[in-house]
């Protein structure tokens, strides 16, 4: 118990602290900044473009995600069952890579001018700047979250169900319609509510494929990264108020979601489990599998390569000359290094903080209802909080130091400002809605008394948790670091406005090659960190396998 | 029971020799940077100094948020934006300083109260890429730019997102009439990023002219490029970077020996091997750009007038081109 | 011959190494109920599925009410083969209604009149006036019934059943495995039904298939099954069995075992036997075989004795006003029994 | 008194506004096995967890071994309580082998032998050897029997089971239920085992306590509980039961049904009675109550009957010989009764 208080102190000074300091900012004045901002079309539109992006990224990568999650789990279209587990872990891979390299090589690929593909096609079909771009971006960046959350489900489905309906003298059509949606419609309306948050608070791809588009379209995050730029304390209470207006509308996503996905309690008794039969494809086989094919090579293998391949292109007026010079350019300097190994270290330790934390927050949720239900909205909010935003409060709130005096003398003092330290919290507080979700699914999957065996034979609570919980959780724990710690290798937003000057990381690094000093060097910093992305997810496949058998 | 304040201070302020840590929030490139480095080292050995380098807008917004809190972790700022400078000045965060060799600059690149000196010289200038830019096509004025020739071909930094930009902007409207506006937005702008991702679509070919900061098509010359720059013929818009001093800064003492050096001749040299230009006559211009008294030379003059009115009219002026240029 | 059922033959069935259905071989009558009885993992779930086109045999024939389903030329897909099938975990879908729940395999033929079918249906298996609820409003033995009002609805030409019972407890599945006897009785449907509970294959079923091994080692009516079972497998299997050693045929239909002379059936010819006993077929009685009891287990209607003799464990029954005490010696008579071949260890 | 194993004083317990438990009184001796059986829903499970300290009574007091655990002032968690416990899901740790699952509770008590008295255990459960096994590779009866391990290795006070076997087949269940009997009384521990099956409780207890609604309706040897039952309900709880209607006292231990006196003992003083009938005091007999045999259940080494006759409908159980078949019309001898108030519907 006395974990769970620590775990509330630190949410409370950590993440709501910071967020009450700039919605105090925005609420100055009898909420007069908020006021203002509500009463400007500017505002009404970015927030309409919003709605509007939100909603057909998550209505295009849901059906999508789904469709993707039943194919793989569900259909005869593999070779084998190896096969299948590759398809599997290729098409979760864009989770590895940060949204804005995504949008960086879709820029090179699909600008409507001189944009790769139309080059190649010399003719200008495709123009991915504006809403189109963008929903499409956000759509390849977002469905792997439907995707896993649907697969989960559908392994978990009591397959008599499906088989059931086929008996009953259903085709395979009819039983995905009439039983397999409705069965995983929690799952998927629950990730849809992650889809929408994700989309509201973008900000890198809306930014980079937005603003350069005739006309520009802005967002609710990229009009409020203008008013953190444009620098006054009247423009940061102007942000402020706009992030209210993002947090209340992703939280009404996240309600609306939450309800739906627990209105029909499809409670999923799983007797004897035996593998589904696989719905047989026969002709279609073909068409599916070249779908799979295509797909994961527009979605996942041309942007990567992009990226990849403008690291050696000489220089973007000639993108057929190959050569090193940038690599060696990248890897000469000396902050390089330093920037992977900080940013390597934050992401080790903030995925392992924010799994530990998410823990002890699901577990919470879990034992006391009420209470726990709270510190898991708190500990899930700040996701929504677009990152610029969570970085100035983090700045309001700990440019200062913190003293802890007992006796009249300091015993601990605080002090964050350009030490990894700021990061952490940053990143931490930010991902913190990752590791609760997923350390939520894990318990839940637990049965009880597999712990109560443990009281019973002589464990405290706390040694039960350590010697049976954690153990059985390891899997998904490791999951949740794994999610965490990816984007956090490559965080941009908040490490530009927080580095010091002793920690500068691979993101801040990229952002200041790709927009003052060399853009084509960028590109070697972005190979590097999906390079290390990809290492980093392929051992964490292998080691969360390893520790299954 | 949980006390908040200001950090512990590092060093005596009371010593008069220069000693400890000074923090610098700058802009300037990290080669010209690491360039410095040596030089600062020699002058000032008991001295270490951290350079936090970041982009001029977010280490704006980084250090009102520092201020607003109430301590800021900074003791010198050197970026590129001289009417914030302004706004920090008269809300009384800088320190007046008077450091020697500003002695030698030209007026118009000093505050004369004391609160900030032009560190660096950007130059804002005309820039096309000559494969799709006929040669008598060529813009000869930044009003030429926005012609009905180059409709659809044009890009510039984003005024709202780029400091160096929005004072570029300023100098056109106050010179020129907010009628510019409209025209830039006759021919579709597109004004988005900073300078270099400006320059990478000229480069790459998806827009044909614009303008750019100076620094930033020398610097693409020496590695082979199809972008041409031009003065406009009425004059450049030229942006000095100033430096300044926190007056609550941790280590004013060090601080002040470091602004010095910075000032030096042998750090300023290392300013024009980053091809930008420095404060000084006596300095040559960078290798292919025209010398300091030319680019001084222009109808864009950093008047009290100018000053005032980009000052006064900043946010009128930002909601002005949002309506015009769509979007906001 | 009387018109067919269902008919299985030469099933071959392998997962990777394993080959779990050898060469199945069966045939049901139309509207007989047969129970495939076997122990865990002997692959009788495996068969039911490939009936019902769930899994697809390696090789072999199956034909359903004289349609071939499958057959190396023919292979229909699950909702073409008009069965209905009761899944062990119920598979009642929680986000439809009873009445949907059942109306459904009505809907997909497009019969007009699903509703009032349904609601019939229901009916008949007693749940009329609940086609409102949810399934997660239901206990255990209803949300069965459901099931099986589901299967029986769009009046298939066989039913399944996959351990439709071992979910629900004990009092609950005597009841419902007389109900399903009787309903698929009244509508006359041809039944095969899966379970490796013995007394509740013999109360549901015409006739009990005893699978062994992928095989099937016996199929046969209740009674002979019990009273004649083909081996000493089966026999084990089926009913509780108590094997005595040094036995000695001492003609036709006799045989002796520690002196004691008795009645016998014989399940081979070989010479070498040992004797299974029913336990109603022991009886305590001064001058029969002498055993110890080591166990007496007080059931309430019968207590339990395991007796101990010189030939072999043996167990009886005996109500509850013998006075017997675990420990104490008693002397048994044998009714009857059978001689199987003694098996090779 | 013998010294005391375990006691439960006025133990209350509400969900919300569901009275679970509702005044549980239970004393058991040291050593003593008593099983808490009840139908489902009764509070046995939630009783059980209060004296695990799984769970919080609302009032009342628990004693183990003469130690309070559970009083207005005293509460301590489980781990403090020296309990073992046996869990219907097993429980069995996945991610320990077999040897570590039973070694866990020494190794919290510092128990330097662990290994070594673990595997003493594990040979006592008859799993000898496995325990570098991982319970992913063993079956539910052995899984089963490495959560028994689990709980008897640190010596506990006290034994909980919450249905320990109903997830095993019958056979199993069989065999299990013995030997937890026998390994509870070989190591003499005080033992409270929870489970819905008759049979099951009767064959593993010493004494049997029916809850019903939340408290004990009667504690009492199986022998007694069957043939003394308090009341109508636990007589119909325990075993099989028949009720006839139109019952007269014809004097001191004796009723007349039918025109058939029989001898009966009684369970109220209560003038307007009805007849419990077990099925084994049935006996086929001339001259006895007619009835029409309604439903005929072979069911191996007996059949069940199902008889209808004008004061009731009787169940019967004969013998594998016996000729009867539905339909027919029987007449039936009583051997015994036992008379129980009218219950008042
Ligand atoms: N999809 C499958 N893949 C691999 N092996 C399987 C599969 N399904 C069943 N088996 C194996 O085939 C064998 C027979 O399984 P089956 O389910 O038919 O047994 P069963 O007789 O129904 O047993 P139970 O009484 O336990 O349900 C088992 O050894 C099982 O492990
Ligand atoms: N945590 C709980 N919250 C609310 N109600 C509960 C809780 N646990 C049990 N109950 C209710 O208390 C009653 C008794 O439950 P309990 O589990 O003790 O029954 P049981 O006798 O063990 O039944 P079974 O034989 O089905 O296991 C049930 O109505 C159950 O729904
Ligand atoms: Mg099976
Ligand atoms: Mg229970």
């Amino acid at each position: 118990m006395s974990i769970g208080v620590g775990a509330t102190a630190a949410l409370l000074l950590f993440a709501v602290w910071p967020l009450a300091a700039v919605l105090r900012t925005a609420l100055a004045d009898g909420g007069a900044p908020l006021l203002a901002e509500l009463a400007e079309p500017g505002a009404h539109e970015a927030w309409f473009n919003t709605l509007v992006l939100a909603g057909w990224v998550t209505g295009l990568a849901v059906p999508l995600g789904a469709t993707l999650a039943w194919v793989v789990e569900r259909t005869d279209a593999f070779v084998s069952e190896r096969t299948r587990g590759a398809t599997g872990a290729l098409l979760t891979l864009p989770l590895a890579v940060p949204p804005y390299l995504l949008a960086m090589a879709w820029a090179l690929l699909g600008n409507g001018r001189n944009g790769l593909l139309n080059r190649i096609a010399s003719a200008p079909w495709v123009d991915l700047y504006g809403l189109d771009g963008i929903v499409l971006v956000l759509v390849t960046a977002s469905y792997p979250f439907v995707l896993l959350a649907v697969r989960a489900s559908l392994s978990r489905a009591d397959p008599a169900l499906e088989e059931a309906a086929r008996t009953a003298g259903a085709g395979p059509v009819r039983v995905l319609i009439d039983v397999t949606i409705p069965l995983v419609l929690p799952s998927m309306a629950a990730a849809a509510g992650l889809v929408f948050v994700f989309a509201t608070a973008a900000f890198g791809v809306p930014y980079l494929l937005g603003s350069v588009a005739s006309p520009p379209v802005y967002f609710l995050t990229t009009r409020i990264f203008r008013y953190t730029t444009l620098g006054g304390e009247d423009m940061l209470a102007r942000a402020a108020a706009l992030a209210i207006v993002l947090l209340a509308t992703s939280g009404l996503a996240q309600a609306a979601s939450s309800w739906l996905a627990k209105r029909r309690s499809t409670v999923q008794v799983s007797g004897k489990s035996s593998r589904p039969s696989l719905v047989r494809l026969g002709p279609l086989r073909f068409f599916v599998r070249a779908g799979l094919a295509l797909f994961a090579l527009t979605a996942i293998v041309l942007p990567l390569s992009t990226i990849a391949w403008t690291s050696l292109a000489k220089s973007f007026a000639e993108p057929g000359t190959l050569s090193f010079v940038h690599w060696n350019n990248v890897l000469a300097r000396e902050e390089t290094l330093g920037a992977f190994v900080h940013s390597i270290v934050l992401a080790l330790l903030t995925g392992a903080l924010v799994a530990v934390l998410g823990l002890v927050v699901a577990r919470m949720a879990k034992v006391t209802r009420r209470a726990g239900a709270v510190v898991s909205f708190l500990a899930s909010a700040p996701y929504a909080v677009p990152g610029t935003v969570l970085a100035i409060g983090l700045l309001l709130a700990f440019s200062l130091e913190y003293r802890v005096i007992v006796a009249d003398r300091v015993t601990f003092a605080l002090y964050l400002p350009g030490t990894l330290g700021l990061l952490i919290v940053a990143y931490g507080v930010k991902y913190l809605a990752f590791g609760v979700r997923g350390a939520r699914a894990a318990l839940d999957q637990i049965h009880p008394s597999l712990e109560e065996a443990a009281r019973t034979s002589g464990a405290g609570p706390l040694r039960g948790t350590v010697d049976v919980l954690l153990p059985l959780v390891s899997p998904a724990v490791l999951a949740a670091f794994v999610v965490v710690a990816l984007p956090c290798l490559s965080e941009l937003t908040m490490s530009v406005l927080l580095f010091g000057a002793h920690t500068q990381t691979a993101g801040t690094l990229l952002f200041e090659l790709q927009s003052y000093a060399d853009p084509p060097a960028a590109s070697v910093v972005a190979t590097l960190v999906v390079g290390i992305a990809l290492v980093g997810d392929f051992l964490s496949r292998r080691l969360s396998r390893r520790r299954t058998t | 029971r949980v006390e908040v304040g200001a950090p512990r201070v590092r060093q005596q302020a009371a010593d008069t020799q220069p000693t400890g840590r000074v923090t610098v929030y700058t802009s300037m490139y990290r080669h010209v940077i690491d360039a410095m480095k040596p030089i600062l080292a020699e002058a000032l050995p008991e001295v270490e100094v951290e350079w936090l380098q970041g982009g001029s807008e977010k280490l704006a917004t980084r250090l009102d948020a520092e201020l607003t809190a109430g301590t800021p972790s900074a003791d010198l700022v050197m970026t590129s934006d001289p009417l914030w400078y302004r706004r920090l000045a008269e809300e009384r965060h800088l320190a007046a300083f008077a450091p020697i060799p500003a002695l030698a600059m030209p007026r118009t690149l000093v505050d004369p109260r004391g609160y900030f000196v032009t560190s660096r010289i950007s130059t804002m200038v005309l820039a096309y890429n000559e494969e799709h830019v006929k040669p008598d096509e060529v813009p000869r004025t930044f009003l030429d730019l926005f012609d009905e020739r180059f409709v659809g071909r044009v890009t510039t930094p984003d005024p709202l997102g780029s400091g160096t930009t929005f004072t570029t902007l300023a100098f056109l409207v106050h010179t020129h009439g907010e009628d510019v506006m409209q025209r830039m937005k006759a021919v579709n702008t597109i004004a988005s990023g900073g300078n270099s991702s400006t320059l990478t679509r000229l480069e790459s070919g998806e827009h044909h002219v614009g303008f750019v900061l100076l620094e930033n098509v020398l610097a693409a010359e020496k590695r082979g490029t199809p972008v041409k720059w031009k003065l406009p013929e009425e004059g450049a818009v030229i942006i000095p970077g100033p430096i300044a001093l926190l007056a609550k800064g941790p280590n004013p003492v060090a601080a002040r020996a470091v602004y010095e050096v910075l000032l030096s001749k042998a750090a300023q040299e290392k300013i024009v091997d980053g091809l930008m230009h420095a404060p000084f006559d006596t300095l040559e211009p960078p290798t292919g750009a025209p010398p300091l008294p030319k680019l001084l030379d222009t109808k864009y003059q950093w008047t009290d007038d100018f000053v005032h009115a980009a000052v006064d009219q900043s946010q009128t002026l930002r909601e002005k081109f949002s309506a015009i240029m769509g979007g906001h | 011959m009387s018109e067919s059922g269902l008919e299985l033959r030469a099933i071959h069935k392998r997962f990777g190494d394993n080959h779990v259905v050898r060469g199945l071989e069966i045939a049901l009558e139309a509207g007989e109920i047969v129970a495939l009885l076997g122990p865990s993992g002997c692959g009788k779930t495996t068969a039911l599925r490939m009936v019902a086109g769930l899994e697809t045999p390696d090789s072999g024939t199956i034909t359903i009410a004289g349609q071939t389903v499958k057959s190396d030329a023919v292979d229909l897909p699950p909702e073409a083969r008009r069965i209905g099938m009761v899944f062990q975990s119920y598979a009642v879908w929680p986000h439809k209604n009873v009445r949907d729940n059942v109306a459904y395999p009505l809907k997909l033929a497009k019969n007009g009149d699903a509703g009032a079918r349904a609601d019939r249906t229901l009916e008949l298996v007693r749940l009329g006036g609940m086609g409102d609820r949810f399934p997660d409003t239901l206990s255990g033995g209803q949300q069965q019934r459901v099931a099986l009002a589901r299967a029986l609805v769009a009046e298939p030409k066989l039913l399944l059943f996959d351990e439709p019972l071992s979910n629900l407890d004990a009092k609950l599945r005597e009841e419902m495995r007389h109900e399903i006897r009787v309903l698929a009785k009244q509508v006359g449907i041809t039944s095969l039904y899966v379970t490796h509970d013995q007394p509740e294959a013999f109360a549901v079923s015409d006739r009990v298939a005893v699978v062994l091994d992928g095989v099937i080692a016996q199929v046969a009516p209740p009674r002979e099954i019990y009273a004649e079972p083909a081996s000493l497998a089966v026999a084990k299997f089926v009913g509780r069995l108590s094997i005595l050693e040094g036995v000695e045929r001492t003609g036709e239909g006799r045989a002796r075992v520690q002196g004691f002379e008795l009645p016998v059936t014989s399940a081979t010819d070989a010479q070498s036997v040992v004797l299974g006993v029913r336990p109603e077929d022991v009886r305590l009685a001064d001058g029969g075989i002498e055993g110890r009891v080591t166990r007496a287990t007080f059931l309430g209607e019968r207590t339990e004795l395991e007796i101990e003799t010189l030939a072999g464990t043996l167990r009886a029954d005996v109500g509850r006003s013998t006075p017997v005490h675990g420990g104490g010696t008693v002397h048994v008579a044998l009714d009857g029994g059978r001689l199987y071949a003694t098996p090779s260890h």
